[in-house]
């Protein structure tokens, strides 16, 4: 392993490359994401739809579905026992041997996530059976602690339930239960409020972040939420058409945007007290001009460009690189300075 | 040698609609139901009448209208039971009732009774030569069952003198016929149907395979002991190995039945146009393939037959003469806008095959022509109905009395009645010497071509399929198995 | 959601979409030569389907009879011609008559809340009977013609279609193009056709390709057992029934009708595969 | 639980209730007199009117609809005109070659296609993929009849390795029954199975997109146990149905497959049926079929229920 | 106080119920006894969670569905009284927008046909002058003209739900529903979209009905609101006050709970517990009870009227006058 990673990070993914190579195009669904996840801290990651968030995660989990590969970068993560692989040569098999394990995942789709044909406390059950040599009952007993874990009530009588019994906020706690249920250093949420109520996301907002202090896992956060953002957030990373273009800890990121784009994301969300004056006659709000480009068909230059207010001629010319802003940050854009 | 034992699988055209041979005229239902009834007589070499259940020949009064017939004695019937005069009269009764010949035959008939327990008196109310030949049929046939089945129609008790009897019958599966072991067989010799009937085979098994290639890749796969009524493109398959053809030779005759009542053929001058059309050659060619199976041939009944003669038959034209034909259609005013309707079914490829040919040379002549190509089952439905057709094909085997062929009478469809018919047909059923009866029959060809009420394509042999190791067969256009044994 | 990726391309017609994958592309181009075959064999059937030729019958494939001639000395290739015809009128007369009949019933089912369980359950008892058995029934019962065969088996695909055009119906019928129809005001009869007909267009190609395929199979298989349309107009069906006579004297009556079927259902099925991944939008989701 | 199954048993009722609706129906509009049928060409116009008034055929067709369905739900389908037995004896003669052909076709057909189903939506566009897609499409295009008449050719005259036709003589014993199935059930079962191939891949292809796959895949578990497991058995609702509806056809194959191998079943039965103009037997073979399709499809729903919980309600 | 809020009311709807047969004949109570007030020009917003009967109302007021009772009174005529075709004269005057830019237009049609069609149920004449307003209405929406001919699937999300919009305002409506209009688009755009519809209404002087879960957008966009929860009306009033003072605990924890983005706000504790329960079978009296923090044992006896406090603000809460 020629990467070195820094004792207290758990994740490093640099410069990742994910594309979907097809006989007709090369989607380059990922390009270039680098960003990393210190030991029991939270990673948002921001971006619009088909920035590139999802794809992101599942090639951290191996998960990518076909024509999807890694083209280049790598993959750091240490493990529990401090060791570090580069999971971007891993096979399938090595796979196995860290997902659930070491590296669990929630997604978007508390409906969907869960195997409609088996009852709760078979599919978390399944995740301890495949990983540790545990008994019938001790196995039903661990099931059950991890739904009290997760603060269902009644957990004993929910145990035997499907899925389908269940209401949305219920199934997502028990994709956590699941997750969490063999301890893993790492937690992988994609998008795992989106399809709750805004009631519903605050209790899991909440209960994640209970968890964190329990049981010490980092968490990669993926949401295009910027309010979720701030509410879970230790480090954000800003997506754009595959692209990270900028990186910061949360409190400056929403103090001070060093990225055009970050800057308007915050800009066109509406904010009674900015947008509406002491008349009641509201301002228009500010927005992002055009919209995001197909990721088959990019501009040369930087992908925000042809969209930003802050363009000037050289940012036509090459994609900028990722270069620090801020005290500790980073952003993808050459005038992050003038920002 | 003969020897004793064994069963035999015998695949048939189909399943036969019932086992009553009284009910039905169809040759299926005859081939089974032989070997389980039995008639009074039944045919000997060269379709000789020959008694079976009767003891001999009746004694014929001399003004021909009384026949007494001695009965066999110690004849039992399948269920144990003795036959004597009252089974006979009883069934001959029955036979009257339903039979078609029967029914053909009651006309005549003024009485049946039994002046004894071993004799049977039938009284006639007019000479007449056929009764005999009807009597010896198998199909319609006046078996002679117990007294107290011959009031069922239809018949349940399936309870026959024959050699065999019905064991089991699972329809479209098989009719399973075991040996009758209290069966009384003729002395003396075999004599085709007649004479001695030997009981070599255990059990006879009669499987319906209606599908013609089946039947026959059934023979070569050596499933079948005997397969009939083959298509005869399947010669040389069946000859080589588990199976060896059998030739029937000859069978019968492919007819087409003209319509006289109703239609373009009421004119007699398209029949003759379409008598002058016609092609036999080609259409046999199409039909049945190679002279080994067909004979271009306008008489009535081929040579070997009494009833052979070749009078009338110039008119018969092997290869069609298209010319004539054109010019008689012309006399006759036909302007080709109305169809001439040929009624035809595929039950039997050959008829269709005719048919097609026909067709091709019909409309050289200057016809229009419409085949009407249905189910057999319609076919015989629709001819009856004098409105929906021309021309109808079938075939018959050559029977061995002239009158039993259908057109004889004036009522079947065709519904040719002439006075020439009248006279030359009368003349012919109130002879009963059969060397008169031969030359009268000249007369009846004669009448035949002139008003042409059906056209006789020609010849046709029939094909069947036997086992090297089945022996003791005689061909016959009905089969049966009496006499027949295994090889070992 | 997916669909966002390339809202922008616009697409390149059905028709050059299918020439573009290689199974579809092969089958349409020999459905295109079975079709010119059959509507030109006028022009190009060396001999009259029904000239015979009793003294040249069962000769095998020479370069005058190239595929042989039959029992009746006609020639195979010809007959095989006009054979594509008969076969080819009659099932696409199929797919037009169940398509018609189930329209009307799956529209009916699926846009009529009402009327949506009645007409599913007539759907579900025709669905209950067997193709063929209920072609024979039905030809059977009003006679082997032609058009009673396309009016049996379109009977017998119809309620195929009709599940299909109501369960896209039901869908589209909740879908808010729909919805904003009727907020304009836009009469029923008009939203049925304009906006659930058009799309459950994709679904019907879908299924009519397959029942155009079904339908040549069943229509040999009927006039294989004699309950076909009329024998005298030659299909492949019948030619095979009748080969099948000549079996190993003259194979080849049989093997090119036979393989006629094969190839041009094969290239129906592979036409209307790729039409159903194309077409589909559940399957063509991730690529 | 119950309240779903006597739900669906409603369905069926109803479902039922039509098919014999549509049964008397087809053979209402036959043209024509079944009493001229039945007696043949030679009756009189008296016998046939009889026979009429016997047969109920002179009063309203409310009054003999009522009959009908009456004699139906007793289990009296009528009397085969040919045959001279009743339609239900007939049917039940026959039963065993059609529901042991049926089965072992259904058996052949599933046991090729559902592994080959699995692995090729699994492996989706490998050369196995491709290679599986294309047969079972090949085998989706061949008439069934034809198959069956290379198959005998070959099999049976050439190899002489099967009887050619028939079902044994009487008393055969099973195995020589089976020996007579073989090349039917084959030639079904290769062509059906290429419709549940297709099917068990399309569905398999759906599921392994679900998200609760990719759930299971997160978990780490091996590959063949996210299939066997999560996906199977979700795909399996939809593999199960048409394993039924190809039970169904399976039947009508039977009516060609069974004519071209001389088996004596329903639908060789049904075939000369039609051909002896035995309506009786028509009509209740048709019921008798599509009465078991429905039976299956009740059955089939009822399996749901047991596999899957959602359904429920 | 606004110009527009002085107006008298363009719609009254009058105990707006919806129920949805479910199975075993139990019922869904989609939307109870809905009533509130749109003055003409102004927006109102209706927010609730999901399921609380949003789309219901907002369908059931333009007789997209038929409501179960209530009444709707549209410049003083009761849209659920009038039979189905005085219901198709008044269709062009109530038009709707839909959530999802994908499936509201139908994917066969070209832009051209799709405007055509609402052209058409206006009795728009066909020929040039038809083309001219169809490059009119997409120039209203910001697209360009020659856009018409195009398919949907050829736009962005954004842009379809401009046409969405321009097809419903190609009839020239007074009153438009616009059901989350905004949801399913991506932040950067939803902006623009937000913009066009503030704009419009201001220049053709719309009135609209805006449905919406995310509480900032309809802060920003309306001059009231309807706070929805299980089929009923909790608050309802100037979205200022209700804002600024909800009176509610519903209200309340909705506001407290939605994420802000600003990391130094964060909350510190869950407002609310629990599940929605299913509008099959609601609680007894006060349905919110169940989870709300102030339920006493009386909030299940009686269903809480719908009371003004003034201002025009409503509250359905027995014990909003402790909170005073
Ligand atoms: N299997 C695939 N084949 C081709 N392209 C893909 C595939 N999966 C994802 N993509 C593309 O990759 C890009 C990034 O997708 P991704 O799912 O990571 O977006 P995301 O940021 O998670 O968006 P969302 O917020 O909608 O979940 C998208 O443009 C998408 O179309
Ligand atoms: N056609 C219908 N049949 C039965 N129930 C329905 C129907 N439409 C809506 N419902 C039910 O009515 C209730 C209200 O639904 P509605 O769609 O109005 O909610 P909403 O507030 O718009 O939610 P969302 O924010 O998810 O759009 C829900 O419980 C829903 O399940
Ligand atoms: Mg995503
Ligand atoms: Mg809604």
């Amino acid at each position: 392993m020629s990467e070195t990673l820094a004792a207290d990070t758990i994740l490093s993914v640099r410069d990742l490359k994910t594309w979907f190579v097809t006989r007709r195009v090369i989607a380059k669904a990922v390009d270039g994401v680098t960003f990393d996840l210190k030991r029991g801290e939270t990673l948002a990651v921001v971006g619009e739809s088909g920035s590139g968030k999802s794809v992101t995660s599942l090639s951290v989990m191996g998960l990518l579905s076909r024509p999807g590969r890694i083209e280049g970068g790598n993959i750091l993560f240490r493990d529990r026992a401090g060791k570090v692989h580069d999971l971007a040569t891993f096979g399938p098999a090595d796979f196995r041997k860290i997902r659930g394990r070491e590296i669990a995942m929630i997604f978007q789709e508390p409906m969907t996530s869960l195997n409609p044909l088996y009852t709760v406390g078979d599919q978390i059950g399944e995740m301890i059976a495949l990983h540790e040599k545990v008994s019938r009952e001790e196995k039903r007993k661990r099931a059950l602690e991890m739904l009290k874990h997760v603060e269902i009530p009644d957990a004993a009588s929910r145990l035997d339930d499907y899925p389908h019994q269940m209401s949305g906020g219920m199934r997502q706690r028990v994709m956590i239960a699941m997750a969490l249920a063999c301890n893993p250093s790492l937690l992988i949420a994609d998008e795992p409020t989106t399809a709750l109520d805004v009631t519903i996301q605050a209790q899991i907002l909440d209960l994640l972040r209970r968890l964190q202090q329990q049981f010490g896992m980092s968490i990669l956060f993926i949401t295009h939420n910027l309010g979720v953002v701030a509410e879970i957030a230790h480090n954000v990373v800003v997506m754009y058409a595959g692209r990270v273009v900028e990186q910061a800890p949360v409190n400056d990121l929403f103090a001070h945007q060093r990225h055009p784009y970050t800057k308007g994301l915050l800009a066109c969300t509406p904010n009674a007290g900015r947008d509406i004056d002491a008349t009641g006659e509201r301002r228009a709000l500010y927005s992002i001009p055009g919209s995001v480009p197909p990721i088959t068909a990019l501009p040369p230059g930087c992908a925000f460009e042809p969209r930003c207010d802050f363009a000037i001629p050289p940012c036509k010319a090459a994609p900028p690189p990722l270069m620090p802003a801020g005290s500790d940050g980073f952003s993808r854009c050459i005038r992050s300075a003038e920002l | 040698d003969p020897v004793k034992g064994g069963v035999i699988d015998v695949a048939t055209v189909g399943e036969p609609p019932t086992l009553d041979p009284m009910a039905s005229t169809a040759d299926l239902v005859g081939i089974v139901t032989q070997h389980i009834f039995e008639t009074l007589y039944t045919f000997g070499k060269d379709w000789a009448v020959t008694p079976l259940l009767a003891a001999d020949m009746p004694q014929i009064s001399a003004d021909g209208l009384t026949y007494t017939i001695p009965l066999r004695t110690g004849i039992k019937f399948h269920d144990g039971s003795d036959m004597d005069s009252a089974d006979v009269v009883a069934s001959l009764e029955r036979w009257e009732k339903i039979a078609t010949r029967g029914k053909q035959a009651a006309e005549v008939i003024a009485g049946i009774e039994a002046p004894d327990a071993n004799s049977v008196k039938i009284t006639l109310k007019k000479p007449y030569a056929p009764l005999l030949s009807l009597l010896a049929f198998n199909n319609a046939a006046a078996i002679i069952i117990p007294s107290e089945n011959a009031g069922e129609d239809p018949l349940t008790k399936f309870i026959g003198t024959g050699p065999y009897m019905l064991k089991d019958r699972k329809p479209d599966q098989f009719i399973q016929l075991a040996r009758f072991d209290g069966y009384k067989s003729r002395d003396g010799e075999s004599n085709f149907y007649g004479g001695a009937r030997k009981q070599y085979l255990d059990e006879i098994r009669f499987v319906p395979v209606p599908d013609p290639n089946t039947r026959v890749e059934g023979a070569v796969a050596g499933q079948f002991a005997y397969a009939d009524a083959l298509p005869v493109e399947a010669y040389d398959k069946i000859s080589g190995g588990k199976t060896k053809p059998v030739i029937l030779k000859p069978f019968g005759w492919p007819v087409f039945v003209m319509n006289t009542k109703e239609g373009l053929n009421s004119d007699i001058r398209i029949r003759k146009a379409v008598q002058a059309a016609l092609a036999p050659n080609d259409m046999l060619t199409a039909a049945f393939g190679s002279t080994d199976f067909f004979a271009v041939d306008g008489s009535m009944y081929p040579e070997g037959f009494a009833w052979h003669n070749i009078v009338g038959i110039d008119a018969y034209k092997p290869d069609g003469d298209t010319e004539a034909a054109a010019a008689l259609l012309k006399e006759a005013g036909y302007d080709g806008s109305k169809p001439l309707r040929i009624l035809t079914s595929r039950q039997y490829e050959f008829h269709y095959k005719m048919a097609q040919v026909a067709q091709a040379y019909l409309e050289q002549a200057g016809f229009k022509v419409k085949l009407d190509v249905v189910e057999w089952a319609t076919l015989t439905k629709n001819r009856q109905d004098p409105k929906l057709w021309d021309i109808y094909i079938t075939h018959s085997p050559f029977l061995p009395e002239p009158s039993l062929n259908g057109f004889m009478s004036d009522t079947t469809p065709g519904w040719w009645a002439t006075d020439a018919k009248h006279k030359a047909v009368e003349a012919f059923n109130a002879e009963s010497d059969p060397a008169k009866r031969a030359k009268l029959y000249e007369d009846v060809q004669k009448v035949i071509y002139d008003e042409a009420p059906i056209y006789k394509v020609g010849d046709f042999n029939a094909l069947a399929a036997q086992a090297p190791n089945l022996e003791g067969v005689t061909p016959a256009p009905w089969p049966f198995f009496w006499n027949a044994w295994l090889e070992k | 959601m997916a669909a966002v990726s390339a809202p922008l391309q616009s697409e390149p017609g059905l028709v050059a979409r299918l020439m573009g994958r290689p199974t579809s592309g092969i089958g349409l181009i020999v459905l295109v030569l079975i079709a010119l075959a059959a509507l030109l064999a006028p022009w190009i059937a060396p001999y009259a389907p029904a000239k015979l030729s009793v003294a040249h019958r069962l000769e095998p494939p020479t370069l005058q009879h190239l595929f042989g001639t039959d029992d009746l000395g006609r020639d195979v290739f010809s007959r095989m011609l006009y054979a594509a015809r008969a076969s080819l009128s009659v099932a696409l007369a199929v797919v037009v008559f169940s398509s018609i009949v189930g329209i009307v019933l799956g529209l009916t089912a699926g846009f009529f809340k009402k009327l949506d369980t009645p007409v599913s359950r007539l759907v579900d008892a025709m669905m209950a009977f067997p193709d063929i058995l209920l072609a024979i029934a039905l030809v059977a019962a009003l006679g082997p013609t032609a058009v009673n065969v396309v009016m049996a088996l379109g009977i017998v695909y119809a309620p195929r279609l009709a599940r299909v055009v109501r369960a896209s119906t039901l869908v589209i019928r909740e879908l808010p193009y729909v919805e904003a129809a009727r907020a304009l005001g836009v009469p029923t009869p008009v939203i049925l056709v304009r906006h659930v007909l058009r799309n459950v267009a994709s679904p019907i190609l879908v299924q009519g390709t397959f029942i155009f395929a079904n339908a040549i199979l069943a229509e040999a298989g009927l006039s294989f057992l004699g309950v076909g349309i009329s024998p005298d107009i030659p299909t492949w069906g019948t030619m095979i029934a009748v080969g099948r006579q000549y079996m190993d004297q003259a194979g080849w009556i049989m093997m090119f009708p036979g393989a006629a079927i094969v190839i041009t259902v094969l290239a129906l099925q592979l036409v209307g595969d790729s039409l159903r991944d194309l077409l589909d939008p559940r399957l063509a989701k991730d690529i | 639980m119950l309240r779903s199954i006597l739900n669906r048993l409603f369905g069926m009722i109803a479902v039922m209730a039509l098919v014999v609706t549509i049964v008397f129906v087809i053979v209402r509009v036959t043209p024509g007199d079944p009493a001229a049928v039945m007696l043949g060409p030679d009756a009189t116009a008296a016998d046939v009117a009889a026979l009429r008034s016997r047969l109920g055929l002179d009063q309203p067709m409310v009054v003999q609809f009522g009959r009908y369905v009456l004699g139906v739900v007793q289990g009296d389908f009528g009397q085969s005109i040919f045959l001279n037995q009743p339609v239900t004896t007939a049917l039940a003669q026959r039963a065993e070659p059609t529901f042991f052909l049926t089965v072992f076709s259904l058996l052949i057909a599933t046991v090729i296609a559902l592994p080959v189903g699995i692995l090729s939506a699994y492996k989706r566009g490998s050369a196995f993929d491709q290679a599986a897609t294309t047969l079972a499409m090949f085998a989706a295009s061949v008439p069934s009849f034809w198959l069956g008449l290379l198959f005998i050719q070959f099999f049976a005259v050439k190899l002489g390795w099967f009887d050619t036709s028939g079902y044994g003589g009487p008393g055969a014993s099973f195995l020589d029954r089976l020996n007579h199935l073989v090349l039917p059930a084959l030639a079904l079962g290769l062509v059906s199975s290429a419709l549940i191939t297709r099917f068990a891949r399309a569905s398999m292809l759906d599921v392994l997109n679900d998200d609760y796959v990719r759930t299971a895949r997160s978990k780490g578990m091996s590959e063949w146990r996210v299939v066997l497991k999560h996906a199977l058995k979700n795909a399996l609702i939809p593999i199960l149905t048409v394993i039924g509806l190809t039970a169904a056809l399976l039947i009508s194959g039977a009516v060609v497959t069974e004519t071209v191998f001389g088996l004596p079943g329903v639908g060789s039965l049904v075939v000369s049926a039609v051909l002896r103009r035995d309506y009786p037997v028509i009509q209740g073979a048709l019921l008798v079929i599509a009465g078991l399709y429905v039976l299956v499809n009740f059955a089939i729903d009822m399996l749901y229920l047991a596999i899957d919980p959602r359904v429920r309600y | 106080m606004d110009r527009r809020t002085e107006t008298k009311p363009l719609l009254v709807v009058e105990g707006l119920t919806k129920h949805f047969p479910a199975r075993n004949g139990r019922i869904v109570h989609a939307v109870e006894d809905v009533s509130f007030e749109v003055k003409r020009g102004s927006t109102v917003g209706l927010v609730g969670e999901s399921g609380s009967g949003k789309t219901t109302a907002g369908r059931a007021v333009l007789r997209l569905i038929e409501p179960t009772a209530g009444k709707a009174l549209f410049d003083g005529v009761d849209l659920f009284s009038l039979s189905a075709a005085e219901m198709r004269a008044y269709r062009r005057k109530l038009q709707i927008v839909f959530q999802d830019p994908f499936s509201s237009l139908n994917p066969r049609l070209r832009v051209a046909a799709i405007l055509g069609e609402a052209l058409d149920a206006c009795g728009f004449p066909r020929g040039k002058a038809r083309r001219e307003r169809v490059a009119e209405l997409l120039t209203l929406v910001g697209l360009s003209p020659d856009h018409a001919t195009r398919y949907p699937h050829e736009f962005s999300g954004g842009q379809r739900q401009r046409i969405g919009i321009a097809r419903a305002l190609a009839v020239e409506p007074e009153f438009v529903v616009a059901d989350e209009p905004v949801s399913a688009l991506d932040v950067s755009v939803q902006a623009q979209v937000l913009n066009l519809l503030g704009e419009l209404q201001k220049k053709l002087g719309l009135t609209l009905l805006f449905i919406a879960h995310d509480l900032s957008v309809v802060e920003y966009l309306c001059d009231e609101v309807v706070v929805l929860y299980l089929g009923r009306v909790m608050e309802r009033g100037p979205s200022k006050l209700v804002y600024a003072a909800p009176r509610h605990p519903y209200t309340k924890a909705l506001l407290a709970t939605a994420p802000v983005p600003d990391p130094t706000r964060r909350r510190t504790h869950v407002a609310l517990t629990g599940d929605i329960p299913s509008p099959i079978a609601p609680p007894s009296g006060c349905v919110f009870r169940t989870r709300c923090p102030e339920a006493i044992a009386a909030c299940a006896e009686t269903i809480p009227p719908v009371v003004e406090i003034g201002n025009g603000h409503h509250v359905a809460c027995i014990r909003h006058d402790e909170r005073a």
